[in-house]
């Protein structure tokens, strides 16, 4: 093969990588787009009316997750599998953002977690990294963290609609999870970052139970005894 | 041309001999600073899972018993910093400060919260000090918890020598202690625990006011940390200042009721945790 | 002149320089050390304790600023009077600081904003520019923010030391002091950062009251009369 | 033609262009001042005795819109129509800081948004690009976002000042706007930013209107009838 | 909580009504921004492949046919522009300045590079406008040397609008040919050419004055190239000295025959690559 | 699985991924040692006694090679193949030192350029991605080039040493490297900034050849006729 | 005095800030024209034909200096003489420019340093500080140094225009000029980093002398009589 | 103990130290001032003239070493002899400077490498850290390439005052300069970064040797004898 052969071909590398890169990037871009859609769904519980309605929005978001799933099996086939950490930072953000919305759904449904296998199943992904296009443990936990953030401000606004036994839920759920992320010997790392802010949600669910015993309406919530 | 290939038989050149010499001092004094650096990783890591371990103290009820648990945790760090000290012994210590200085930093900042917890008050730099001076019974003492197999010390049955933590690897230390006081405070207002908070900001108030006696007279490094040291203040003002409006609602004779259900709660947790 | 000797003479010049800038950096040295002492005292009244003490740490502070003239007498001797602009970095930090201090003692006395002339004369230098060693608009402006956070902190802290009036009083003399600011056209400097600051400390006081009001305490502290 | 030439050709252009940035500059000046006592005037609104006044003071402001419109008249003279994005820069910030007063000023009347067809009337400036001097969608919608964000602040603010309703309608108003924003696709544009600001918002005013729920305000509100 | 209610019932809601109204200016602003700055990148590739190609010039002999062939390129540069002058119709260019300029500077890049190697002059603003009013005739001439598979221009048969490059695109294209001129005299040493780097460096002496004549007066992207060209500029120089010293130690009569046995040398080359 | 359970779990994850890293690292390590004996051995070259010994060296640098694949065998064993992406930072340095080494002796033997599966063959990996640790196309270029520079070290030196003929081979290699990196469409990344230093590397060897020329010396060489 | 009332007055005291500095800018501009124009004169040197040109540049450039004085004249009448060091940012690079461009002619014309006295009066300003608007020694030092970075570059040049002499004289100037400057104490400023600079260009234009001479071509220049 | 006390006591260590450092940076810069001068006279051999006054010159540095051993001896009275590291960075860079002019000397009296031993005896320092104030050896190799940078220059220069044995024996030198640091396992510390530095030295030194041979100068210089 002469030299100018040699880079003929190089350059062929070259510009396939490019190609890629878009492919991944137009097929990114309608993600983003199917998870604006879930989050506007599930954004309707936060209003008062929206309480009664969980089970149907989170049937409908259900639904709305075929969309994802047909995305990422298309983006699947953009990169060979094992090319999975080359390409990664594409799809990074989105990804954390549907793995938010996976457990944010599981949650509204049997408020309990979402654990990374059916996460990873509800996206369309594996969990195992061996097996190709999967669902790592930081974008997992990154998810995870937005859900925890969501859940205080729901807290806030099941008061507002009347609804007081799901704080002390919520409180319990949350405690829970901080408990989990003790056990892990984070690094100054992004995640780091992120479970910093996990404090304040604790705090602030804290404070929402807190006026809610003083006032004796946690009883209340108790007698009512929904769950 | 004859010189230089002359020259180009390396092995006889005198040059080439000193630069053996240099080759060997400058590995030993990089591998002493590699095996340093390796002990102050593990110094890191073990201080920062005892105040991970500490925590726990705002949300159970046997406080002693996490005390005791840290104790021993710590023992083991203690015992990292005597193969420090035995690596340094006959050393200019500050030669290779920067390949410890991050372990010790998180060792005041564990030993000093541990202070804090079961004593209320600011550990100094010589207390912390009289607990690293490695006698012979100390080293045998230390070992018989070491159920984790962690390597046995090198200095064996013979006492290390003493070791200096330095004044601005203590403030350091300190400064990061506030982080952690912070981190407490919310913790025990998420806990229903109305006492902490009040001491912790009046304590935090005094070493703050402390770093701003100081301010930019210290290492760089500690001014850098100011900033950070009073955004803790704040947190810790403002979670006192919360716990004192949403107190102010509460009818007198509720107040027994509340804390017996949160304990409750409380409990009920732990068992899952 | 051979070029030796040309540059043997700006050896000269340069050295000169270097020795008055040494001085002035002992000097204001001095002054940092006694700033931040008076600071240490004034800390004080954010402990629960303090707030009694208040009058007693100002006249504590009034004191100490005699120290803190003294150095700044001997800061005008090191240098030509007109060539202040010349090293004003060096003593810019302090100064801000200084006036800061002075513009704070004088708020916990009577609640009042110490003007410019009042603050320079605290500290011992002058107003007016041309008549030497001053305190410049912008030097005293960027204290007077400082001392507008440290009152956003002292709202917090007379709250949760059990004083339901002062923030209060606080809020409108923060409003007052936003009003002034407003009427200034500042350019993208560094007071206009220092500004966009003070926004956030409105908020804040304002947040305070607003606790205070939804939980009927404001009223209580007007039942229980001014201050 | 020399090389010389043409640089000295390309050297006259730029130095008109200059003349035209410093002639907008000094307009643009006008604009802020002007702005800027607007903003004063409406920013008694958020004082518990301006609630009375909220009326009396659109009214004022209104007023003072007549000197913007003149200036803005006297800055499209200053440039070609048809270069609006060449010069965009200039006025970009003081444009968006008149949309949100417009915004504010129609909100306060009637509480409800103005529309981009309204706030450029009020102005003075055309809404269509091909009319000239216009207001951008993206000028409009930045101030609309700031206004969002001092609303959030009136929710507080109204509390104090006792008008336990207001919250619940400003309440209703930015979630209305919120569903809005999320039918935008937006990119990651300064507007973005902004946007991911308006979250905040929304959170204080729900924990707002939680703080009245929690101690049956809101209901006592509901009572007193709708204003 | 009726009116909030009724809020939530979106569809019907003025508020959401305007916001669909928005949300199809911006799609549409925004889908005309992405189409310009794919055209731009291709223009840019494009510019750069014609550059790379009048380097050759360096190392052949038949310099007319390599200018023949970028002539063809630059006819499918300017094709990309017409589209972009189609897009701009009835719009305020600078709303979109920013997603072409890149592109427009490379095709300036490229243009002045070719006007350099055949009229030895630097192209003026006006001469490259020229070039860029589109006639019905020349768009359908265009078309013909497209045996490559471009997608036919939108503009179809119906002639685009002129586009006209700003000053400052101008001037920014014009700073990066000076690194292309600086390789180009760079390549010419190493071929023994050497009329060129001495032109060269007279012609880059004259451009670099003019951009000191404007200095910081123009805009920022200006003066920041300011620096790079100056290097350029000592590159060439440095070239220009080297070539002097070399050559005056040649024997008058030895220059026929080094430049007939570095010609050998180059053709043979050219075989291979 | 327990929340506590996965947690657990999870941070098992972790540290085995801390633990893949350190082990890569020491592998790494002893990579860089070895290239560095190769480099050492091989600078003889550009000694006047060192021409005579190109073959030698040649042969004993072929030997030291079996150290690299023996640790580059035992790299491939501290991670899965499939993540190799997820890794690459840590070798991809040496991974191009070893590149130039391998191409640089290849040079040396017979005057020819290296192909990337000759050099991922000597340096023992793979070149196509999907077999496990390979040799990219980019890494193998930057070895390319760091080649080309001593290559042009290289004909200063022969010149040196009397030998006039290498210099024009060293030329025309040099030019038909130049001709295929020409080829190819790089964008500005690492590698368009080393292919920058080509040129340089060009104009130097171009000089050399230059001077030999006009003293005739080239014919010289000719006629003395090796190749 | 109000609060209102001290904010107003401030208003005052920044607007009149504001307008000194916007004259001084726009003379300032002017200076940086004229500067401009001088350099591009001059930089003609440079050219193969310039260098017989020299005597008739620098006599132009001379009278071009005519306008640097009279916006210099002007420069001085838009603040407080002493205020030198409070505006000192606005014209501090023009100045140096300038001293670097007065110096250069000095060297042209006959080949000696000019002293800062004699660049002082060029330019139109005073050498002593007290008299006013004067010449830095930093910045004449700084437009010395840019100047010797000039000639470097003329080294160069000249040997391409053919003339083997100058180089020489050059060098000598520039190690004349280096060792005055190691007599000065610099500091880690500006001008240390200048320095730095220095360092190149001296080993630079020892490269020309040493190109020059291992060709015979100083010899040459010997000959064919001093200058 | 108060934690006020606690400060106060740390605060006086802080001062201390900072005394310690103040007498510290004034010997310094005596050093400084000193060994400017010795490299301001041995900046004389790059001289045409200043070859034949080698040996005087190095008389005269030997002899300015005297004033750098008695600040030597005075520096370290200013800190207790164990802390050595402690304060090391103040007077690193004059030590390094020393090392060089200590070596520099060295070669140019015997053309051979001056010891550690020898060049700490010259400074007035000893070479084992336990006894006292020592010359590391880190110190000592960053000196030596120094010395090499200014061999390379040295190289240049002696052909332009027509020794053309020298640059061989320079070239000789240092090749056994570069072998030696090539068996060092330099980390990426400041170290290496300068001993990169070495590598052109080593080229520009090659090329001068080059420019000899091809012109049969090498020879000539051969034939004269050696040195
Ligand atoms: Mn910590
Ligand atoms: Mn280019």
């Amino acid at each position: 093969m002469s030299v100018t052969e040699m880079f003929a071909d190089i350059q062929g590398f070259l510009s396939a990588d490019q190609d890629i890169r878009e492919d991944i990037r137009k097929v990114v871009q309608q993600l983003e787009q199917a998870a604006r859609e879930i989050l506007t769904l599930l954004q309707g519980v936060h209003q008062p009316t929206g309480f009664k309605e969980i089970p149907t929005k989170c049937a409908k978001a259900r639904e709305m997750f075929c969309t994802v799933r047909t995305h990422m099996a298309d983006l699947k086939t953009k990169f060979p599998a094992e090319q999975y950490y080359r390409f990664q930072e594409h799809w990074r953000f989105v990804l954390q953002r549907l793995a938010f919305l996976a457990t944010f759904v599981g949650y509204l449904e049997c408020e309990a977690l979402v654990t990374r296998e059916e996460a990873a199943k509800i996206i369309g992904i594996e969990v195992v990294r061996e097996e190709g296009f999967h669902l790592g443990v930081e974008d997992y936990l990154a998810g995870v963290l937005i859900m925890a953030s969501e859940l205080s401000r729901l807290a806030v606004n099941s008061v507002t609609a009347g609804d007081y036994s799901r704080p002390l839920r919520i409180s319990n759920f949350i405690n829970e999870l901080d408990s989990g992320f003790r056990l892990l010997n984070l690094k100054n790392d992004p995640l780091r970052k992120r479970y910093d802010g996990l404090k304040y949600d604790v705090k602030k669910i804290e404070e929402v139970v807190y006026d809610l015993s003083i006032r004796g309406l946690s009883k209340e919530a108790d007698n009512a005894g929904d769950k | 041309l004859q010189d230089r290939d002359a020259s180009a038989d390396a092995s006889s050149s005198p040059v080439i001999a000193a630069f053996k010499v240099f080759q060997q001092e400058l590995d030993t004094k990089h591998d002493k600073h590699e095996r340093l650096v390796k002990i102050s990783r593990d110094i890191t890591i073990e201080s920062k899972r005892t105040i991970f371990l500490l925590h726990r103290v705002t949300s159970v009820t046997d406080v002693e018993s996490i005390l005791k648990e840290s104790d021993v945790k710590l023992d083991l760090v203690r015992r990292k910093i005597a193969q420090i000290a035995e690596e340094l012994r006959g050393e200019d210590i500050f030669q290779f400060h920067r390949a410890f200085t991050a372990g010790i930093q998180e060792y005041v900042e564990a030993v000093s919260f541990q202070h804090y917890i079961r004593h209320r008050t600011l550990i100094s730099l010589e207390e912390i000090n009289a607990m690293l001076v490695f006698t012979k019974a100390q080293s045998t003492d230390a070992k018989e918890p070491a159920e984790e197999d962690a390597p046995p010390p090198t200095v064996a049955a013979v006492s290390a020598p003493p070791f200096q933590v330095i004044p601005s690897d203590y403030l350091l230390g300190v400064a990061d202690l506030t982080g952690e006081l912070m981190r407490m405070c919310i913790g025990s207002v998420g806990n229903g625990d109305i006492d902490t908070p009040f001491q912790l900001s009046q304590f935090l108030r005094q070493v703050h006011d402390g770093f701003s006696y100081i301010g930019n007279s210290g290492p760089y490094e500690v001014s850098k940390k100011l900033h950070t040291l009073r955004q803790s203040l704040a947190k810790v003002e403002d979670a006192c200042y919360a716990l004192r409006v949403r107190g102010s609602e509460i009818p007198k004779h509720m107040l027994a009721d509340v804390f017996a259900s949160r304990d409750a709660m409380m409990d009920a947790d732990e068992g899952v945790a």
